[in-house]
C-alpha cells in the first residue's frame, strides 16, 4: 500500500464518516435526552428528502428555500410523533418495549405512505453544488465539501445550542437526570417535544444533504437507520461526541476493510468492532456509566 | 396441572387446528396458509418468550429461524442427512447460536441487547452471502431441499395433509414446552427480572444465567420450526432475512398480546389471514399494517388475549385475576 | 377519548374491509391470469412497471371482445422481497385458490424458485428470470417442466453481447491498455453475467485487474474507486441491479475518473439513473435485454403507452409482460379452449410468436428464448443529450459512438 | 463482626459518591445510617449488595465479597430492600416471596416453609393471592421485606423503610424490624431520614456526608456530636 493509496483510503473513510455523523447525530440526541430508541428515525430521513424533492424538483425552488420550508414541516412531524405516540406510552409499563414497536409501526406507515405518494421508483435530488476541486493528487467534489461544511455547522450549532442556550441546557439537564431536572423546574414534556422536533430536523436535513449522493426510495431509510444504530451504540448512547468519534472510526474502518478484503466484509467487521468496543467498554466509547 | 384459561385457550386452538382439514383439506391454498400460520405461531411464541416474558430485547430471532433453515438445508443437500435429523439439527444449531450470541450480548443491559442483537441480525445475511464456499448457496440460496420421508411415503407439495399434521405436532410440542417454561421456576425468574431486575437480583436470581437459558430455548424452538420451513418451502435464501418476517412476527405478537400466552398463536393466525384478505390493497396493505400496529399498541396493549382474559365464562368459575393469568401454575404448595 | 378511539377503529375497519369488497364480481366466468409481482419491498419499483404491461395487455384483450368471448382478469400476488415462501405462496394462491389459467411473472424468483413451484401443475407458466440455471434444469427434466417458459434471454448471453460491445470500440477508442475491472453484486444474475464477460476477456488476452463482489446497498464506492484509480483499467464492467447503487457508482467515478470505458450493464436502460447522474452519464454503455423494435406497430404501441400512463415507456419491462400475455392469448385462441393446458403448452413451444420485442422462440430443450436477429439484445450508449442511442443490431457498426464525458488522461 | 468495609471508594466520572470509607458492623446489631441528600447512602447499599463495583475491600462473614454480583451476595446471606418498592408487578404477593425463597434461600425442601413463615411474620397471609400492582404502599413495603426475609439473610439492608408511611404504619413496620432482629437474630443496616426513629432503634449509628464518614458511635454520641449538627444545620441552610 503506497502512501497515496493510504491517503486516498483515509479520505474516503472520512467522507463515509461524515455521512454517518450526519445520519447518526439526531438519533443520538433523541436517545440521550428522551431515552427513546427511535426506530422510525430512518423514515424521517427519507421524508426529509422527499419533501425537499417536492420543493427542489417539482417546484424548482433553490436549496436555501428548500431548507427554510422543509425544516418547519419536519419539526412539526417530530413533535406530533412525540405528542401523540410517545407521550401516551410514557405513562404505561414497558415503555421501552412499546415505544420500540410503535416506532416500527410508524416507520412502516411512513415508508408506505411515501410509496403511495411518490411511487416506488428511485428519485434523485440535484447536487447542492456541482463540480470538483483538485488539491495535489486528490480530487474532492463540492458535494463532499458541502457535506463537510454541513457536518461542521451542525456539530457547532448543536454544541452552541446545548451549551449556550437556556433550552439547550434544559435538554442537557434532562439527559443527565430527568427527575432532578423536573425538580428544578424544567418541563419534561416541553423538552421532549423540543428534542423530537430538533432530531427530526436533523434526520430530514441529513436526508436532504445525502440524497444527491445516495438517492431516495421509500425503504431507503432502513439501511441508514441500522448503520446509525451501530454507530450510536459504539459511540455510547446519548453522547454526541461519542457519536462523532465512532462515525469516523467506523467510516475509516469501512474504507480500510473495503480496500483490503472487499465491501462484502464491511458489515461483519463492523459487527466485530462493535463487539470489541462493547466488551471493553460496555457503554460504548463515551457512554455514561450511570446509565439507567 | 390445574385447568386454567391458558390451557383451555391453547387446547381449544389446537383442537380447532386439528379438525380444520375436515372442511378445508380440498382447498390447498387455505391449507398452505394454515401451515404458514402454524410456522409463524411457533416463531412468534418463541420470540414472545424473550420480548414479552423475559423483557429481553433480542431482535435476532429471525436470524435463528434462518440458521435452523440453513442448518438442515445444508446438511441434507451436502451431507445427505435425513430431514428428520435435520429438524433436530436445526434446533441444536440455533440453540448453540443463541448461546454464542447470548454470551456477549446478554452481559449488556436493556436497550444495548436490542442494538447488539439487531446488529447481529443484520450481519447474518452478509455472512450467508460471504459463506458461499461453505455451501450456503450465496445470495441465490439453496434449492431443492429434500422432503421428509416416512417409510416409502415421500412428502410432496401436492398433498399438504401430512405437512399439516407434522407442523401441528411441532406446534403442540413447542406450545407445551413454552407453557411448562413460563410456569416453571425458570419462567418465574425471567419474569421477575423483567418486572424488576434489581429486586430479582437482590433475591438471588442470576440475571445472566437465566437470560442465557431462555435465549437458548427460544432460539432452539425457532430453529426447529425454521428447519421445518426449509423442507416445506423447498427453497431458502437470504431474502427471508428481509424486514417482512421481522415486522410481521412483531405485529403478530402485539396483535395476540405480548406475554399473554397463547396470544402470539392467535396473532399469527389472524395476521396471516388478514394479510391474505388484504391482498387486493396491494402496496397499501403495509400502510394499513403500520397504522394497525401503532393503533394496537396505543389502544389495546394486551392484544386479543388481553380481551380474552376479560371475558367472564361462568362455566369456568370466576374470572382469573391478572396475576393468575400470568402465572397460574406456579406451585402453591411444594 | 372514547369517541375518538371508536372513530379510529371504524376507520381502520373500513380500510381493512374495503379490500374484501373491492374485487368486482362478473356474471360470466372470466379467464384469470396470475401475476406474481413485487409490489412492496425493495423491488416494488420494477413491480409497478411490470404491472403496467399487464394492464395494457388485459385492456387490449378486453377491448377486442375478450379471449374466446370471455373477459380476461388479472390476479396479482405481492411477492414482497421475493423470499421463497412468498414465491411458494404465490404459486399456491394463484394456481390452487384463484385457479388461474396462466401464470406470468416479471422476474422475482431468479429462475429455480419458479421451476420448483410451477412444475407441480401443467398450466402455462412464464417467467422472466433470465437465468441460465433455469434453462439447464429444464433440459434435465423436460417432462415435468414442459409448462415452464422463460421469455428473457439468459444472463450468459448478455455477457457475450456486452463483451462484444465493449471490445468493438477498439478502432474508435484506442484502448490505452488491456486491463479490465469487473465489479458485481451478489445476486446470481450479476455473478453469472460478469463471469461470462470475464471468461471472454481472459480468452482474448485481457488482464482482469479487479474482480470484486459487492453487497447490494453499496452507495459509497471510495474503496473500490481507489483500486480502480490505482490500476487505471481501459474498461470497467459493473453489474448491480439497483438504481441507487449504480448511480452513486457513476457519480463518484466521474468525480475523479480514469480513462476507462464504463459499462453499467442492464442499468443503462433506467431513466432514474439518467435523472440521477445527469451529464456524467454521457458515453456510459451497457446492454439492453430487449427493446421495442421500431416497426409501425411498435411505434404505435409506444404512443398508446404514453397516452395511458403519461410517460415514455421504460425500455424493457412493460413490453415484456405485455408480450408474454399476448403470446399466451394467441396460443389460447389457436387451441380454442383455455383449459387444454398441455395443448396450449405444445403450441407455444412449436410456434414462434412475433411480439413487440422480437420473435419469441421456445422450441429448444431449455424452453427459453435466446438472442438472435429476430430477438435482439442491443448495446447502447448514452449520447450527449442524455438519451440512449443503440448500436447496430445485426453488426456492430457503431454509428453514434462518442467519447465519454470524462477526459482521456 | 459480620461486615467490614476497608478503603471503599466509588466514583462516577470525577464525582466520588463514596470515598475511602471504613467501618464495620457487629453481628446481631441494628446499625443506622443517616446523612443529607446525596451523601452516598444508597450508593453504599448498592456497593455492599453488589450492584456497583467499587474499589477497596468488603468482607462479609469472613469472605471477601467485593467482586461478587448481587445474586451471589444474596445467596451468601445479604438481603436488601429498596427505597421505592421495586416489586414484581405482574405477580401475586405469594409469588414475589416465592422468588426470594426459591432463589435466595438455601435448601429447596424448605421453600414452602420459608414462604409461610415470611407471610405470617409480616402479616400477609390474608393477602397472599393478591396482585401486588394494586397494593397500598405499606403492603408493598411489607412484601418487599418479606421476600428479602424469605432468602434467610444474616444481614438485611433496609433503605428508608418507612419513607412515605403514616406514623401508625411506620410504627408497625419499625416494630417488625425490631422483632426480626431480636427473634431471628438478623443483623440490620438501615438508612433513615427520620432521626428520631433511627436513634430509637439503632445500637450504633453512622453519619455520611459527601461520601465520607463523619462519625460512628452510639446514638447519643452521634446526635450530640458538633459535626453532625453542623452537617444537618449547614445542609438545611443551603
Amino acid at each position: 500500500m503506497s502512501l497515496n493509496d493510504l491517503i486516498e483510503i483515509l479520505i474516503s473513510g472520512i467522507t463515509i464518516g461524515l455521512v454517518y455523523f450526519l445520519i447518526a447525530v439526531g438519533f443520538s440526541l433523541i436517545y440521550g435526552v428522551s431515552r427513546v430508541l427511535h426506530l422510525s428515525y430512518g423514515s424521517f430521513f427519507t421524508w426529509g428528502a422527499y419533501l425537499a424533492w417536492i420543493f427542489a424538483v417539482k417546484l424548482n425552488f433553490n436549496y436555501f428555500w428548500v431548507f427554510v420550508l422543509v425544516c418547519p414541516i419536519l419539526y412539526i412531524m417530530g413533535m406530533a410523533l412525540e405528542r401523540f405516540v410517545v407521550r401516551p406510552l410514557r405513562k404505561r409499563d414497558n415503555f421501552d418495549f412499546n415505544v420500540l414497536l410503535a416506532g416500527l409501526g410508524v416507520a412502516l406507515f411512513l415508508d408506505y405512505a411515501a410509496q403511495a405518494f411518490f411511487g416506488a421508483r428511485t428519485k434523485s435530488l440535484p447536487s447542492l453544488l456541482d463540480g470538483t476541486i483538485q488539491i495535489h493528487d486528490f480530487v474532492f467534489s463540492y458535494q463532499q465539501l458541502t457535506m463537510l461544511a454541513a457536518a461542521v455547522v451542525i456539530a457547532f450549532a448543536l454544541w452552541f445550542f446545548l451549551e449556550k442556550t437556556r433550552q439547550g441546557l434544559a435538554l442537557g439537564a434532562v439527559a443527565q437526570d430527568p427527575v432532578g431536572a423536573r425538580i428544578v423546574g424544567v418541563s419534561l414534556n416541553k423538552v421532549y417535544l423540543l428534542t423530537f422536533g430538533i432530531s427530526t430536523i436533523l434526520a430530514g436535513s441529513a436526508g436532504i444533504l445525502l440524497a444527491p449522493r445516495f438517492f431516495i426510495s421509500p425503504l431507503g431509510g432502513w439501511k441508514f437507520l441500522i448503520k446509525a444504530l451501530i454507530i450510536v451504540v459504539a459511540g455510547g448512547l446519548g453522547s454526541i461526541r461519542g457519536t462523532l468519534y465512532s462515525a469516523f472510526l467506523l467510516g475509516i474502518l469501512e474504507a480500510l476493510v473495503g480496500w483490503l478484503f472487499g465491501l462484502l466484509w464491511v458489515m461483519p467487521f463492523w459487527f466485530l468492532a462493535l463487539l470489541l468496543i462493547l466488551l471493553i467498554k460496555p457503554h460504548g466509547l463515551l457512554g455514561s456509566t450511570a446509565d439507567h | 396441572m390445574k385447568i386454567n384459561r391458558e390451557i383451555l385457550t391453547t387446547a381449544g386452538i389446537l383442537i380447532i387446528i386439528a379438525v380444520t382439514p375436515l372442511i378445508f383439506h380440498e382447498n390447498s391454498y387455505t391449507m398452505h396458509l394454515l401451515i404458514m400460520s402454524m410456522i409463524w405461531a411457533v416463531a412468534a411464541t418463541a420470540w414472545d418468550l424473550l420480548l414479552g416474558y423475559g423483557g429481553i430485547f433480542n431482535l435476532a430471532q429471525v436470524g435463528f429461524f434462518a440458521i435452523g433453515a440453513y442448518a438442515t438445508g445444508m446438511a441434507s443437500i451436502h451431507l445427505g442427512i435425513s430431514p428428520w435429523m435435520g429438524l433436530l439439527l436445526g434446533a441444536v444449531a440455533s440453540g448453540l447460536a443463541g448461546v454464542l450470541i447470548g454470551l456477549p450480548c446478554l452481559r449488556l443491559k436493556g436497550i444495548y441487547v436490542a442494538l447488539m442483537t439487531l446488529a447481529f441480525f443484520e450481519v447474518i445475511g452478509p455472512l450467508i452471502v460471504v459463506g458461499i464456499n461453505l455451501g450456503t448457496g450465496g445470495k441465490a440460496g439453496l434449492f431443492p431441499i429434500p422432503p421428509f420421508r416416512l417409510g416409502s411415503y415421500v412428502f410432496n407439495t401436492d398433498e399438504l395433509l401430512p405437512w399439516y399434521y407434522l407442523c401441528l405436532i411441532l406446534l403442540a410440542i413447542c406450545l407445551f414446552i413454552t407453557y411448562k417454561l413460563i410456569h416453571s421456576m425458570l419462567g418465574l425468574s425471567f419474569t421477575a427480572l423483567r418486572d424488576s431486575e434489581p429486586f430479582a437480583q437482590s433475591l438471588g436470581i442470576n440475571r445472566f444465567k437465566s437470560a442465557l437459558v431462555v435465549t437458548a430455548i427460544a432460539a432452539a424452538m425457532t430453529g426447529l420450526i425454521g428447519a421445518f420451513y426449509a423442507h416445506y418451502v423447498v427453497v431458502i435464501s437470504p431474502r427471508m432475512l428481509g424486514l417482512d418476517m421481522f415486522l410481521f412476527l412483531l405485529i403478530m405478537i402485539i396483535f395476540g398480546g405480548a406475554a399473554r400466552f397463547p396470544g402470539p398463536v392467535i396473532g399469527a393466525f389472524v395476521i396471516t389471514f388478514l394479510d391474505d384478505m388484504l391482498r387486493p390493497l396491494d402496496s397499501y396493505r403495509l400502510l394499513a399494517f403500520g397504522a394497525l400496529m401503532v393503533i394496537m399498541i396505543m389502544l389495546l396493549p394486551n392484544g386479543l388475549m388481553g380481551l380474552v382474559a376479560k371475558i367472564n365464562i361462568p362455566l369456568f368459575g370466576k374470572r382469573d385475576t391478572e396475576a393468575e393469568m400470568l402465572n397460574p401454575d406456579i406451585p402453591k404448595t411444594y | 377519548m372514547i369517541r375518538n378511539s371508536k372513530l379510529i377503529f371504524l376507520t381502520v375497519a373500513l380500510l381493512l374491509f374495503s379490500g374484501v369488497f373491492a374485487s368486482p364480481s362478473f356474471s360470466s366466468e372470466p379467464i384469470k391470469i396470475g401475476a406474481p409481482l413485487p409490489l412492496t419491498g425493495d423491488y416494488a419499483a420494477d413491480g409497478e412497471h411490470m404491472l403496467m404491461g399487464f394492464q395494457m395487455a388485459v385492456d387490449d384483450l378486453n377491448a377486442s371482445g375478450g379471449l374466446l368471448g370471455q373477459k380476461v382478469e388479472l390476479v396479482t400476488f405481492d411477492i414482497k422481497n421475493l423470499a421463497a415462501e412468498d414465491v411458494s405462496s404465490a404459486s399456491k394462491y394463484l394456481i390452487k385458490k384463484e385457479k388461474v389459467d396462466a401464470v406470468i411473472e416479471g422476474y422475482g424468483g431468479w429462475g429455480p424458485d419458479w421451476l420448483a413451484f410451477g412444475a407441480n401443475s401443467n398450466i402455462p407458466f412464464f417467467h422472466g428470470s433470465g437465468s441460465s440455471t433455469a434453462n439447464e434444469l429444464t433440459m434435465k427434466d423436460p417432462k415435468s417442466y414442459s409448462n415452464m417458459f422463460q421469455y428473457f434471454s439468459p444472463e450468459t448471453d448478455y455477457g457475450v453481447r456486452a463483451y462484444q460491445g465493449l471490445v468493438s470500440f477498439d478502432k474508435k477508442y484506442q484502448y490505452p491498455n488491456k486491463k479490465i475491472a469487473i465489479i458485481y453484486g451478489d445476486l446470481d444474475w450479476d455473478i453469472t453475467y460478469t463471469r461470462a464477460v470475464k471468461d471472454l476477456a481472459e480468452k482474448d488476452g485481457w488482464e482482469v485487474v479487479l474482480d470484486e463482489k459487492v453487497p447490494y446497498g453499496t452507495t459509497d464506492w471510495g474503496p473500490i474507486l481507489t483500486k480502480i484509480r490505482k490500476e487505471k483499467p481501459a474498461a470497467i464492467c459493473i453489474s448491480i441491479l439497483s438504481v441507487p447503487d449504480i448511480s452513486s457508482f457513476v457519480k463518484q467515478f466521474v468525480e475523479n475518473p480514469t480513462s476507462s470505458l464504463l459499462d453499467i450493464s442492464y442499468m443503462v436502460v433506467f431513466k432514474e439513473v439518467q435523472d440521477a447522474v445527469g451529464e456524467g452519464l454521457q458515453g456510459v454503455m451497457g446492454y439492453v435485454t430487449s427493446y421495442v423494435i421500431p416497426t409501425p406497430e411498435g411505434k404505435k404501441w409506444k404512443i398508446r403507452f404514453k397516452e395511458k400512463f403519461g410517460f415514455e415507456v421504460p425500455l424493457t419491462t412493460p413490453p415484456s409482460t405485455y408480450d408474454a400475455t399476448m403470446l399466451w392469448a394467441k396460443a389460447v385462441r389457436e387451441i380454442g379452449d383455455v383449459k387444454k393446458y398441455d395443448e396450449i403448452n405444445a403450441y407455444i413451444k412449436a410456434n414462434p410468436y412475433k411480439g413487440l420485442l422480437g420473435t419469441y422462440d421456445f422450441n429448444n430443450p431449455g424452453q427459453g428464448v435466446s438472442p438472435s436477429d429476430t430477438f435482439p439484445i442491443a448495446y447502447g450508449q448514452y449520447n450527449s443529450k442524455g438519451a440512449l442511442s443503440f448500436f447496430g443490431v445485426d453488426e456492430f457498426e457503431l454509428p453514434n459512438y462518442m467519447n465519454p464525458a470524462w477526459p482521456k488522461k | 463482626m459480620i461486615l467490614e468495609l476497608k478503603n471503599v471508594t466509588k466514583t462516577f466520572g470525577k464525582f466520588a459518591a463514596v470515598s475511602d470509607l471504613n467501618f464495620s458492623v457487629n453481628e446481631g446489631e441494628i446499625f443506622g445510617i443517616a446523612g443529607p441528600n446525596g451523601a452516598g447512602k444508597t450508593t453504599l447499599f448498592n456497593i455492599i449488595s453488589g450492584f456497583y463495583r467499587a474499589t477497596g475491600n468488603i468482607v462479609f462473614d469472613n469472605r471477601k465479597i467485593s467482586h461478587l454480583g448481587p445474586d451471589k451476595i444474596n445467596i451468601l446471606g445479604i438481603a436488601r430492600t429498596f427505597q421505592i418498592p421495586l416489586l414484581f408487578d405482574s405477580m401475586t404477593i405469594y409469588q414475589n416471596i416465592l422468588v426470594g425463597s426459591h432463589f435466595g434461600g438455601q435448601g429447596k425442601s424448605e421453600v414452602e416453609n420459608r414462604i409461610n413463615e415470611a407471610l405470617s411474620f409480616f402479616g400477609l397471609q390474608e393477602l397472599r393471592a393478591a396482585a401486588v400492582a394494586n397494593l397500598k404502599l405499606l403492603d408493598k413495603k411489607l412484601t418487599m421485606a418479606a421476600a428479602a426475609f424469605a432468602t434467610r439473610p444474616k444481614l438485611l439492608l433496609l433503605d428508608e423503610p418507612v419513607a412515605g408511611l403514616n406514623p401508625v404504619e411506620a410504627e408497625l413496620f419499625v416494630g417488625l424490624v425490631k422483632k426480626l432482629n431480636r427473634e431471628h437474630g438478623v443483623t440490620i443496616i438501615m438508612i433513615e431520614h427520620l432521626m428520631n426513629i433511627l436513634t430509637e432503634m439503632s445500637d450504633r449509628m453512622m453519619i455520611l456526608n459527601n461520601g465520607q464518614k463523619l462519625i460512628v458511635g452510639s446514638p447519643e454520641t452521634v446526635i450530640n456530636d458538633p459535626e453532625t449538627i453542623e452537617c444537618y444545620l449547614g445542609n438545611s441552610h443551603a
